[in-house]
């Protein structure tokens, strides 16, 4: 069973008769996920990849008993997506979508919290519990095998680098959770620490960063205080230069914090280990 | 999007937050229309999205219309970090007792918009010691309500009637972060006069870009950006420049920075950067060589870890730029990806070092780099 | 504070809910001064804060500025339930194909405002049938958003365009709610017109009495109130006239209606009934008393649980009042509170019926309120 | 221990410098209530009833380690005073103030769900758990005494009515909620309701309705599947015309729903014994 999402989840997609929700709604039944159904406003009644298309998050809840939904809906509509999912009491939501205003982000990240509910990005690559064979997002396939070990990343191609490494060595996996990449993640690196702690299937953590925020320095004083399984960091950004923007918000250098430097520090304290490569993951676990 | 001084005080403005009297100019007659009609002194500010423009001559101070006239001339038409000013702000100069920051931003840690206020104004908030910052997080559920005010001005040491003010200035400034998208809203100096009266004396005002949707009414202006960077992005590319010799493209910001890391392990240098996104177009690739190597570096290394991205076609893009244009550098390949057997393969006939081992590639791009620079080739 | 039908036609043109053309008159001069520029056919219709005006005769159609003179003529001044009309609103007359019903109000079991719409408009919603009721809920933390529409109006058999004229009526009356502290915005009929626009054909706008500060923008209308509860409201005074004929004096809404349920339960029937609120002020006792002889009730019950309240010093009040004025109706009291003992001794030594008990005091209240109907006395 | 208050409970009065906060923070202090300060912005560093007054919440909270407060502030800066309390993390925050906008009840109310947090009132006399000498709010200190009766009430004066009278008969009370009259109460029927089930201290419940809303009819479903405890129900209002607005706007009778009757049968069907009198309490409980 996996850490958050589990083989009972049953899932939706928003936007499915989109192109990304077509695509990845039949990758995800591919890799054994239990979709249910999809919504789009206005084509309630029709059929993607054989599941029932819905009008509303509440008809799709209603007919399917949903837990967790995917949005791919435009960034400029995701903020009504992901609160009509949270108020039909959807109690995942994966918003996939990159290029969502922050505020958005925030307004629908609090409504969760406000809900008992949790958001899983925006602007991320999904999760995955091998174990389970399910699969909520845009991770690819292919690279995932069951197994103990917990990750958790901000990047997604890192993401994919570990997971591929990893079961090249014959390293499975619990469950592999992408935070996403923007300024204010619905689920934090604290967050997903929190359920791998707590998950039964997980005896060791990965945990993928970079420069940016202090997410990561979070990260470590959480571990220092409530994890007691091992966790191995690899931080993105050693040789970034201090104030450049490396390609998506949430690697701006500021004041000092935020440095790989001080996230590296931050987990050697915590007594993590810290990786020189995203490869060499399978140097680290005992798997 | 970045605002330009007087498109910040427009917002000011329609928002009620006061501000000394001003106007812009863009041409010397528009300045004759309106020259009777200043409250001089006043300042005369370049209009650009560019730091320091102070240092570079681009902020005067004029008694009478005559002065003015002449620094609305010098600095019309000035290049400022390559941009060129198109437009003089004239706002009346007032007199300052006391200068104040605020602003208001987006708490990553907290996931809220956070009001920040300090005593110390009319310098950069970073080299203000972080005592003197006074900082609280507004939930948008609830908005800014006077008891955030009351935590924030605990610590200022001003009466009653500015502290009232403040608190007015600081709720509005946070409805425009709220309206407008707003990445940032500051106001530095925000002037206290010796009539006790608080002014905004400056803006800076930053849309979030990917709510520029929302804000189709604010004009965008050029920023302080390298001209590629520029083409770059107007493609939707993300395209830094950095000062080392080995070019790279990788896809996603985590790859991109990993890949540098490597690059720098290795004893060598990541130059100009570009990142693929999830796309494996092969025209999109084409651009990328294209934009990468008129940044003139000595070693191109491709750095590629495909989800669902299709890596052969990745390499008939490469293969393509290599057959049509030519590359006039060393290149390293290390693609993972669908078919990526076939993808080195295809690169492999056409000349070009492939591999699907990260620390290998690197180290070949890094030794490829210091034989070109050891050689004196160029 | 309810809103005459063109002050919420006016919330409605500054929110940009579309209505029809209309200008408000007072007298005949004004109407002259208008009657050109009116589009007729027009409606013309009393502006008065009554139900049933239609009934009344204060709503007529003109189709052209002779008719519609005659009409304001006869309209203003006319008296509907007790209120005088001073003032007429001219509305141009629309070509309706469908009235839909359109309401924001608070719905006390979810603690939120809710959206409701229903495709059976033009009557009293109350009439409707449940099954034809469409409504949501919208958290003000998130406000009115797209979903909210679509959940609504998918039981509404419109076409694309209407649909999104409404999704965006909606919005804005929710906007209203919020913005005005209102406790009903309601449109009834929302007009869909022949050529698929979604018009205001109506409006009834509340805004909570409590939230009266912060709309004094807004002008307050005489409501149709009977005139002994308007002047007790005045005074912050909560007065029913009912039509037993028991006057009963209490505190507390709970407590008042539970001796009304005592009466009852005796076979009495409570009438006109006080709620004295918190206090102790042998002042405002008297002005109860005042108010509650004017309402003529054969006898009077009153009953008090002070928590803090002193009941000596409500005794004093009733004492004064019997001294002074004098009463011509028996009075029953039962007094609980801060010096009780002393309360009822008082009341005794006057000449009045005081007892601890509930019971007894209510059945004592029936039993004079018989005798002297019996009597014939009045 | 009481339901919700108990001897450990540290409150603090917003708007302790005022008439209200003055008087009721002494009462609180005579009933033995750990009061530890007071809040009125602008006046911090003064005392009121040998307590220190602080000019922000959170001041008060740092300082005292409070985790109740009670709002006398005007009506106008409740919502202001409200959401600073819970910003600050008071978990119980006791509204007496009457006349408070309804949208800004329900903001604070809301936002107390947020912040995990329980709003009582607005318009509501406090709450009071006899046994351990604790009291919050404005209920008269005289009337309580020990013992084993839970009392939920939405008016005040019937509160006293019902203490009083079980007083007086030698019945003590566990906790006594007063939700208070206003439409949209932050601590409803049914949390209290909640909380009188799961506190072992409370062995008989008195709930005390009124026409107007649904807040009863839910509270007897919530009977029906929840509570194993015997409750007594008291309804007042059985004599009012229907559509006649009885003293406050918790009473508006509409469209046949929210009467006595209605009321009435859901209790009845639900198991509970419906009382006529309020003073008839004691013939009721055990106590």
């Amino acid at each position: 069973m996996g850490a958050i999402i589990d083989d009972e989840t049953k899932v939706i997609v928003q936007g499915i008769t989109g192109h990304q929700g077509r695509f990845h709604s039949r990758a995800m039944m591919d890799f054994g996920t239990n979709v249910v159904g999809g919504v789009t406003p206005g084509k309630g009644g029709e059929e993607v990849n054989g599941l029932p298309v819905f009008d509303t998050v509440q008809d799709a809840v209603d007919e399917t008993g949903a837990d967790a939904s995917v949005v791919f809906v435009p960034a400029a509509f995701a903020r009504d997506a992901a609160l009509e999912a949270l108020d039909a009491g959807i109690e995942l939501v994966n918003v996939i979508t990159e290029h969502i205003p922050v505020q958005d982000a925030i307004d629908f990240g609090h409504y969760a919290d406000y809900e008992d509910a949790r958001v899983l990005g925006p602007n991320c690559p999904g999760i995955c519990a091998p174990g389970d064979e399910t699969k909520l997002g845009i991770l690819p396939n292919r690279i995932f095998s069951p197994g103990n070990v917990g990750i958790v990343s901000r990047s997604g191609t890192l993401t994919y680098e570990m997971v591929g490494a990893l079961s090249e060595a014959g390293i499975g996996q619990s469950t592999v959770i992408g935070i996403g990449g923007d300024q204010t993640p619905g689920t934090t690196f604290v967050d997903a620490l929190e359920c791998f702690e707590q998950d039964p299937d997980t005896d060791e953590i990965i945990l993928v960063g970079e420069i940016g925020g202090t997410a990561e320095e979070e990260a470590a004083e959480y571990i220092t205080r409530n994890v007691s399984k091992p966790v191995h960091a690899y931080i993105a950004g050693r040789s970034a230069p201090q104030g450049k923007q490396m390609g998506h918000a949430g690697a701006i250098v500021t004041r000092g914090k935020g440095t790989a430097e001080s996230k590296i520090e931050a987990f050697e304290n915590a007594g993590c280990e810290v990786m020189d490569f995203p490869t060499d993951a399978p140097d680290y676990v005992k798997g | 999007m970045k605002l330009k001084e007087y498109q910040g005080r427009e917002l000011f403005q329609e928002a009620d937050i006061p501000a000394p009297e001003g106007t812009v100019v863009s041409s010397l007659e528009e300045f004759d229309e309106v020259a009777d009609d200043l409250a001089y002194p006043v300042v005369v500010k370049a209009q650009v999205l560019a730091g320091g423009r102070g240092k570079a001559g681009g902020v005067k101070f004029a008694d009478d219309a005559g002065e003015a006239r002449e620094h609305v001339d010098d600095i019309l038409g000035m290049e400022i970090k390559g941009l060129t000013v198109d437009e003089v702000l004239l706002v009346k100069m007032i007199e300052i007792e006391h200068e104040l920051y605020a602003s208001v931003l987006v708490d990553r840690s907290q996931r809220l918009p956070m009001v920040m206020v300090s005593p110390e104004g009319g310098v950069d908030i970073e080299s203000v010691p972080d005592e003197d910052i006074y900082t609280v997080n507004v939930n948008p559920f609830t908005g800014f309500s006077p008891y955030h005010a009351r935590q924030l001005l605990a610590g200022l040491d001003v009466d009653r009637d500015v502290e009232k003010q403040l608190a007015s200035v600081l709720g509005k400034m946070f409805e425009l972060f709220q309206d407008r998208d707003a990445d940032l809203v500051e106001i530095n100096p925000l002037a206290i006069t010796p009539d006790g009266d608080v002014v905004a004396a400056d803006s800076k005002f930053k849309i979030d870009d990917s709510a520029d949707f929302r804000n189709q009414d604010v004009e965008a202006s050029q920023e302080d950006v390298p001209e590629l960077e520029r083409e770059a992005n107007e493609k939707g590319i993300a395209f830094v420049e950095l000062e080392g010799d080995i070019g790279v493209i990788a896809n996603g910001a985590g790859l991109t920075m990993a890949t540098l890391d490597a690059i720098e392990h290795y004893g060598g240098k990541g130059g100009t950067f570009l990142d693929l996104g999830g796309t494996d177009d092969p025209e999109k690739v084409k651009t990328c060589f294209d934009l990468l190597t008129r940044a003139d570096p000595s070693v191109i290394f491709l750095n590629l870890f495909g989800g669902i991205t299709k890596a052969d076609t990745v390499a008939e893009g490469v293969v393509q730029v290599l057959e049509e244009e030519g590359l006039d550098v060393p290149l390293v390949t290390r693609i993972r990806g669908v078919n990526e057997e076939r993808a080195r393969e295809m690169l492999r006939d056409a000349g070009v070092t492939a591999t699907q081992d990260l620390k290998k590639a690197a180290e070949k791009a890094v030794q490829l780099e210091t034989e070109a620079s050891n050689g004196g080739a160029r």
